[in-house]
């Protein structure tokens, strides 16, 4: 790899929507080659947001960037259209699966070989149904009707296609089984770690994305709160509390025990 | 309404189905087929009055369209539905709603044209009484009507559920997890005596899935509804429901305790997994090493 | 600047206007239109009632398509029953005036529910081509009943008579037109307070999502079809009554265009917009032709391209409004309001 | 239309007038929609005295027409040849600048009849108000002429593909066919057509169909066509029409059928409005009609070939031309016919 | 009718056939535009008139021969397409389908005005490029420019029907009118495949547009052909190719049919009844896929 530095620069980045509503403020993150690093957050904190500034996806939904920049792989992304980042080889992997419903399998894969320059994987889907066996299966029916990890598994799927260096992952656990959430996460490390792929990963359910990533970042309102490497941020006591849910000695603490009157989050106050 | 001592599982009167009380909702025998495709397959399984039930299941299991088949938008070829002693599998899916079945959906339904307050009042739709003349006069009873509804919406639910300050605020601009929060309150506006709902804390984090754990519990509590719930949160599961039932393709493959549950072997196969973050990250990183 | 006004009860919080300054605005609109007759000239009561028809018939379709989400194009030829049905009760059984009315709106809303039985099956795009098929199929029905329609000939209709009094001219309809459309556009207004509103809303929003919430959608679909026909018919009436003479041509598909254009224009979904909307395009043609008289000192043929011009015209309103506002003149009306409530802090 | 009336407004204008009367003429544009008449008609009966009214389309004429009787100040002509206008108890303040669309085609008829007796018929009707004026009366005026009526067609107004009409035409064979209803699609290909199947028959028109330009741009397969024509072409430099001189001289170029209607019109209008003030009368609507009716053998200039007489509400006058496609105009056929007159 | 002429009765349906096929072409514009950006164009017929106004300029025009001015209009109509993709439909992007629809119609509007103010409103006729002399198949007369509309349409459908089949910008296609931020996420190129597929139902307008002009002679109210085509693509399903070819030969059969044996003033009714009953039998048309409805 020529340029040294990491493979996203976000910095400082503010969005509004519809010119009214500002959602980002003043953001900052890092994704070095090679790693996955997590992002957690409440709802409405901002996360898509930040990976829709990143994958130039936002204008589509009326919102703007009005503030910083982001670098991707040394060059900023201003300069691309949406498609081209995407040939550049930055992946987006959109919250709530975004599969094309009333196409194939087979054929949402061949909808992402637009992604590669040249038009072909260099493995053709080989790849893919490598990682997840069970699309290989289903690959002539149509999408729509899949289950919602098979779903899951078809988006991510679609990224392996474009053989990309940074895959921007949303929310890939969104209301998979435990089992699910167990085998997608155990690709998404095997990804990474065979194909060296970087990720930005999007999560809620915070156990699965420490299992995974080598450095985590915690948004509140537009902000980043927090952040660190895993280790460090798993013995945080706040964030074990809030996004773990142990109890100061470290064991689970019962829903059934939650008071009405709850400790707020302390960098809230 | 402060902290009450929850009740455990254990000891609760309803907790699981007893023979003698009417169950809230029977379903046998349900089967449910999209051309070849066999989504549900001699469903059977009770909910006991005023207990929560939780569904759970692998994805495309079923739970989804066992819970439509229930409020009726799905119709099973075979199997019997009866709500309160009564079968309703013939019936409408208003019908439904008009004997008190409410549900949420998986992926929010809101009516993005209007406000929170309008959304909410929508659920009372079944129990009101105007009709298109009253409509368009208004003066008389439609008006006596609308506002009667929103003086019980306003103290019995937006209160309850703390929706006050967006009342007036159109669902599109909400936060995701008020979106579930209002969802939740139109199904409560439906005086429901069956609440079904499908992943409730589904996209939440642990901080939001303790506020909605709290809300099912009081409406259970306070209200005394029957609580169907879709999840796949387990930890949400264990804790707060007081009987499980799990599909695997289509077929009931346990029924029990949470804990009865968690601990059959096809369950853990087929649902479960190892369960165990830590374990997933032990797993990653041996791997890694090896 | 006005300061927010405090509500103290559920019902005040109903009202449809709420405040003193609303209701003030409400009752000089109200006497300026009392004065109108007076001041104005036959064309000016002429535009007043063509006006005052096409908003009802706009806020009907406002009622389905804005409210509701299903797209007519179908409206002209419901107002089209209308007017054969109130002119044919006038003629044939020489009923009253405002019966033949409250007939012909009664028609048409049972040819409107009629229309609306495919939109259970039929959904979205499919249902609107399907109601332009509905109104050829009127149309013909129109042309070859000749027994009962007289054909493409039409029929003429004798001046409407309340009480005795014969009300031919527009300064004489005016009296009966204004209040109707008045009454018409608060009920719709109405409606939307209710839980049948309520329901169209939800329908036009999420339809199986509002079914499972206990809205019975077929019911809902076809009460709105029929309301909403209804309307027309009202206007069709109106219409017969007014041009005194009715043909299948007078109730041509871009007639239904041209309603469905002013419920854009004027915004769909909100009751205001079915007011301005038909006020707006109604007169667009009007202003029109007062900018070629205007131009035609210097422009020898403008008349002569005056056709086309405002063929061009009317397409780009339409593409106009929905590229850069797409709530329609309600949404602007909104904002010059807001601009006042705020003034003189904000913008 | 605009520019036939406006001339012949110009004409009276510069000759003083009507009696020292200037006249005014006031054109609108209504894109033929019948609110639109309505709205321009108030407009411009609300804000000025109008003795006389152009209408631009039969459904106006008709909407309009109980307003005009209330008014009783106004006589009203248009581009409608309607024949339902041709009644003065029901239309009393109309009337048609020439014949109205059954009279055409009875000129038509007397003229076939006169030349082939005998002849078998196909009526092709285009499916509009317009469309279907005629058929009855023809019907009934075929029969009286011992003229046999080999198929009827009637085309959607929409239609572009005539190829199921021309099959239908072949097999009925006619000697004439008289289209009605259509300004000129699908005339060409139905005559295009038609001569590839070898058909011998011979195609006639109506008014609307007559002019000349259109068929100069259809050229060569035009070659043929007949029809009937109240008025003369712009052309036409028979010795007798000095109106049509006039007409020249001020308008260089070739004028249109319409224009001459318009000319028509005008003249009629100013004629009416002469005598009646000659006699001393008011210029309201009875009067004006009144004055209208004591037309007998009128001089139009040579607007039309021979003398008129307004009978009814109609001018019912006209002659057969034929279209030469080398010449690249329409040549008169016969002469000019005067319906009720002529005919045996 | 007296008796049946099989002869007769054979002519007249290939005369259906023939119109039938112009109609296909017709649809096949619409359901291009349809698959690729959701969009139900109104104006379709009008498109397909100002490319036969195109041809007329530059035929008649500017003398051209019809081997110079078929593809100048062809390319005309591709760059009018291309525009109004441009123009209007593109700051569309993501508005309701009903609002989409009535952009559509007042498009159609201004187009209509615009051809009416260049050209004047009065119908002519295109020059003749086909020739006259008729085809007979067996002893039933075919009208040469029917027979020849119809091989041509029916060449251009094979073709994009099988360009469906095997390329993968027709993938491209149905994925970018299914979500466009998820085509965008996967590298398509949505602006180029918008403006790409409007600008090829461009082309294939204006194709029927001369082959109709041919026909029937031009004038600015010929886009009412366009309703016809409506009829054509809601029986055949909106998205489907095939649906258009079925389609439009259905619809051009019941028109033939109908005026043959009902009379004129039947054709219309006729393809709308049988218009309601397909969207009663089968919601979305033959050959068109059924919305997945889930909750
Ligand atoms: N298209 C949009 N228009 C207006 N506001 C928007 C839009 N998309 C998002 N928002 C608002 O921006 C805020 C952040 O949204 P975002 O989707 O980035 O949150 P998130 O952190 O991803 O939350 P979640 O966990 O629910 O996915 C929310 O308040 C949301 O309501
Ligand atoms: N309308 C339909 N037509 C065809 N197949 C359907 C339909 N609805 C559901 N299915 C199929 O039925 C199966 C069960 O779907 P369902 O949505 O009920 O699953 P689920 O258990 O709710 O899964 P998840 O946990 O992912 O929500 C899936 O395979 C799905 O594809
Ligand atoms: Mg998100
Ligand atoms: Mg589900």
């Amino acid at each position: 790899m020529s340029a040294p530095g990491p493979i996203l620069d976000v910095a400082n980045i503010e969005v509004i929507y519809n010119r009214t509503v500002q959602v980002l403020r003043g953001l900052s993150l890092a994704v070095p080659r090679g790693q996955v690093v997590a992002l957690l957050g409440s709802n409405g904190a901002g996360k898509s947001t930040t990976l829709k500034a990143v994958s130039r996806l936002l204008e589509i939904e009326d919102g703007a960037l009005t503030g910083g920049a982001i670098r991707f792989d040394g060059q900023d992304v201003a300069a691309f259209a949406p498609h081209a980042l995407v040939r550049r080889g930055l992946f987006h992997v959109m919250e709530g699966r975004r599969i094309f419903e009333d196409l194939s399998v087979e054929e949402n894969l061949t909808a992402a070989t637009f992604a590669r320059p040249g038009g072909r994987p260099s493995r053709g889907f080989a790849l893919v149904y490598e990682y997840f066996p069970r699309l290989f299966e289903r690959r002539s029916g149509l999408a729509g009707y899949l289950s919602g990890g098979e779903q899951q598994m078809l988006a991510i799927g679609r990224a392996l296609i474009a053989e990309p260096q940074l895959i921007l992952l949303d929310e890939p656990s969104l209301g998979l089984s435990p089992i699910l959430v167990e085998e997608i996460f155990s690709i998404i490390a095997r990804i990474n770690r065979e194909q060296g792929t970087a990720m930005l990963l999007v999560e809620q359910n915070a156990a699965v994305a420490f299992a995974v990533s080598h450095y985590a970042y915690i948004m509140e309102t537009g902000k980043i709160v927090i952040d660190g490497p895993v280790e460090r941020l798993m013995h945080d006591a706040d964030v074990r509390e809030f996004y773990l849910g142990l109890g100061a000695a470290g064991q689970g603490r019962s829903f059934r025990d939650v008071k009405h009157y709850k400790r707020r989050k302390r960098w809230l106050s | 309404m402060g902290p009450q001592p929850a009740p455990r599982p254990e000891d609760a009167p309803a907790g699981a189905p007893s023979a003698a009380a009417t169950p809230s909702l029977a379903v046998a025998g349900l089967s449910l087929r999209f051309g070849g495709l066999k989504v549900l397959t001699g469903v059977s399984f009770d909910v006991a009055p005023g207990s929560i039930t939780a569904v759970i299941g692998p994805n495309g299991a079923g739970k989804t369209s066992l819970f439509n088949c229930i409020s009726g938008f799905y119709r099973p070829q075979e199997g019997t539905i009866a709500f309160e002693g009564e079968a309703i599998g013939r019936l409408h899916p208003p019908a439904r709603a008009r004997r008190g079945l409410a549900r949420t959906f998986q992926n929010i339904a809101l009516f993005r044209g209007m406000t929170v307050l309008d959304n909410i009042k929508l659920g009372r739709h079944v129990h009101m009484r105007t009709n298109l003349l009253d409509a368009l006069v208004y003066w008389g009873r439609a008006r006596r009507e609308e506002i009667e509804i929103r003086a019980e919406i306003e103290e019995r639910v937006i209160d309850f559920l703390d929706l006050n300050h967006i009342r007036h605020q159109p669902v599109a601009s909400l936060a995701y997890g008020l979106r579930k929060r209002v969802e939740l309150a139109r199904a409560l506006a439906m005086r429901p005596r069956l609440l079904m709902l499908d992943e409730p804390v589904a996209g939440m984090n642990r901080e939001e899935t303790e506020d909605m754990a709290r809300f099912i519990l009081d409406v259970k509590e306070e209200w005394g509804t029957t609580i169907l719930m879709v999840e796949h949160d387990m930890g949400l599961v264990m804790d707060i429901s007081d009987h499980v039932v799990v599909l695997n393709f289509g077929q009931v493959i346990a029924r029990g305790r949470p804990a009865e549950v968690t601990r059959n072997e096809e369950v853990i196969r087929a649902y479960l997994g190892a369960g165990d973050v830590g374990a997933l990250r032990a797993r990653i990183e041996g791997r890694e090493a090896a | 600047m006005r300061i927010g006004a405090l509500k103290t009860s559920y019902a005040a919080d109903h009202a449809l206007f709420d405040t003193p300054v609303q209701r003030a605005w409400l009752g000089l609109g109200a006497a300026l239109l009392l004065a109108f007759p007076f001041v104005a000239d036959d064309y000016w009561l002429y535009l007043a009632c063509l006006v005052a028809i096409h908003v009802i018939a706009t806020t009907g379709l406002n009622i389905l398509t804005g409210f509701t989400g299903l797209v007519s194009l179908g409206h002209a030829a419901f107002m089209g029953v209308g007017a054969y049905t109130a002119a044919l009760m006038e003629i044939r059984l020489g009923a009253p005036f405002l019966l033949n009315l409250l007939g012909g709106g009664l028609m048409a809303a049972g040819v409107g529910v009629l229309v609306g039985l495919p939109s259970l099956r039929v959904k979205g795009l499919y249902l609107a081509i399907a109601t332009i098929a509905a109104s050829f199929i009127l149309h013909f029905v129109f042309q070859n009943w000749s027994t009962v329609t007289g054909g493409i000939a039409g029929l003429s209709v004798p001046p409407a008579r309340i009480l005795g009094i014969e009300l031919a001219r527009p300064a004489a309809l005016y009296w009966v037109i204004l209040p109707l459309a008045g009454l018409s556009v608060l009920a719709a207004a109405n409606l939307f307070r209710t839980r049948i509103g309520r329901a169209f809303i939800a329908i036009r929003d999420r339809d199986i999502s509002a079914e499972i919430l206990g809205i019975p959608l077929l019911r809902y679909k076809l009460m709105s079809f029929g309301l909403s026909a209804f309307y027309a018919g009202l206007a069709g009436g109106l219409f017969a009554y007014f041009f005194r003479s009715i043909t299948p041509e007078s109730f041509p598909l871009v007639y239904s265009i041209f309603f469905l254009a002013a419920v854009i224009v004027g915004g769909m979904g909100t009751i205001l917009g079915g007011i301005l909307g038909a006020a707006f395009m109604t007169m667009v043609p009007e202003v029109l032709k007062l900018g070629v008289g205007l131009a035609s000192p210097w422009l020898p043929n403008a008349v002569a391209i005056l056709s086309p011009v405002r063929t061009v015209v009317f397409g780009l309103l339409i593409i106009g409004f929905l590229i850069f506002e797409p709530h329609g003149l309600a949404e602007i009306w909104r904002r010059i309001r807001r601009f006042f409530h705020l003034w003189p802090f904000r913008t | 239309i605009n520019d036939g009336i406006a001339d012949y407004v110009k004409i009276v204008n510069e000759a003083g007038g009507i009696q020292g009367r200037k006249v005014r003429y006031i054109p609108e544009d209504t894109g033929y929609k019948v609110d639109q008449s309505v709205a321009v008609f108030n407009k411009i009966t609300g804000s000025n005295p109008v003795s006389f009214y152009y209408s631009d389309s039969t459904g106006f004429a008709k909407t309009i027409n109980p307003e005009l009787n209330r008014k009783n100040s106004m006589i009203m002509a248009g581009a409608s040849f309607a024949s339902e206008l041709n009644n003065p108890k029901a239309y009393p303040n109309q009337f048609v600048a020439g014949p109205d669309y059954s009279e055409m085609i009875g000129v038509l008829l007397e003229y076939i009849a006169k030349t082939q007796p005998g002849a078998r018929l196909a009526l092709v009707n285009s499916d509009t108000e317009f469309g279907r004026d005629p058929v009855a009366a023809t019907e009934a005026m075929a029969a009286k002429l011992k003229l046999p009526i080999a198929v009827k067609i009637v085309t959607p107004p929409t239609s572009v593909d005539v190829s199921t009409e021309v099959l239908k035409l072949r097999r009925a064979n006619p000697d004439f066919t008289l289209f009605h209803g259509y300004i000129l699609a699908p005339l060409p290909e139905f005559m295009s057509q038609a001569k590839q199947l070898g058909l011998k028959t011979k195609f006639m028109g109506t008014f609307w169909s007559m002019d000349n330009s259109i068929w100069a741009r259809v050229g060569e397969p035009a070659d043929g066509f007949m029809g009937v024509m109240p008025y003369r072409y712009y052309y036409d430099e028979a010795p007798d029409a000095p109106m049509l001189q006039k007409i020249r001289a001020m308008r260089p170029e070739y004028q249109s059928t319409a224009y001459m209607q318009g000319f028509l019109t005008a003249m009629l209008f100013c004629e009416s409005a002469k005598r009646a003030l000659a006699a001393g009368q008011e210029l309201t609507a009875p009067n004006l009609k009144a004055a209208l009716n004591t037309l007998k053998d009128f001089d139009t200039g040579g607007i039309i070939g021979v003398p008129i007489t307004l009978s009814g509400n109609t001018i019912p006058v006209g002659r057969v031309y034929r279209y030469d496609a080398a010449a690249k105009r329409m040549i008169g056929e016969g002469d000019w016919i005067r319906l009720g007159k002529d005919a045996g | 009718m007296e008796g049946f002429d099989p002869l007769f009765f054979a002519e007249v349906t290939l005369a259906g056939l023939g119109s039938g096929a112009l109609l296909a072409l017709t649809g096949l514009a619409f359901v291009l535009i349809y698959k690729a950006t959701r969009v139900v164009n109104l104006a379709i017929g009008e498109m397909l008139m100002v490319g036969a106004y195109l041809f007329f300029a530059f035929a008649a025009g500017l003398g051209l021969p019809a081997w110079g001015a078929i593809p100048l209009a062809l390319a005309g109509g591709g760059l009018l397409g291309a525009a109004i993709e441009r123009a209007i439909i593109r700051p569309m992007l993501g508005e309701s389908p009903i609002a989409i629809f009535m952009v559509t119609i007042g498009l159609g509007s201004v187009l209509v005005g615009l051809v009416e103010i260049v050209w004047s409103p009065n119908p002519t006729q295109l020059p003749d490029f086909i020739g006259a002399a008729p085809v007979f198949l067996g002893e039933a007369y075919v009208s040469r420019k029917i027979a020849v509309g119809f091989a041509v349409a029916c060449l251009v459908i094979a073709g994009f029907l099988l360009a469906f089949r095997t390329w993968r910008g027709g993938v491209a296609l149905r994925a970018t009118a299914a979500d466009q931020a998820a085509a965008y996420s996967c590298g398509i190129d949505v602006p180029a495949v918008f403006c790409a597929a409007w600008a090829l139902a461009g082309v294939a307008a204006a194709a029927a547009g001369i082959l109709v002009g041919a026909v029937g002679g031009i004038s600015p109210t010929m886009g009412v052909f366009g309703l016809s085509a409506l009829v054509v693509v809601i029986v055949g399903g909106l998205d489907s190719v095939a649906g258009a070819l079925v389609g439009g030969l259905v619809v051009g059969l019941l028109e033939a049919w109908s005026g043959t044996f009902l009379g004129g003033e039947y054709k219309i009714v006729a393809t709308f009844s049988l218009l309601l009953a397909v969207l009663v039998v089968r919601p979305y048309g033959l050959f068109g896929t059924a919305e997945i409805e889930r909750l």
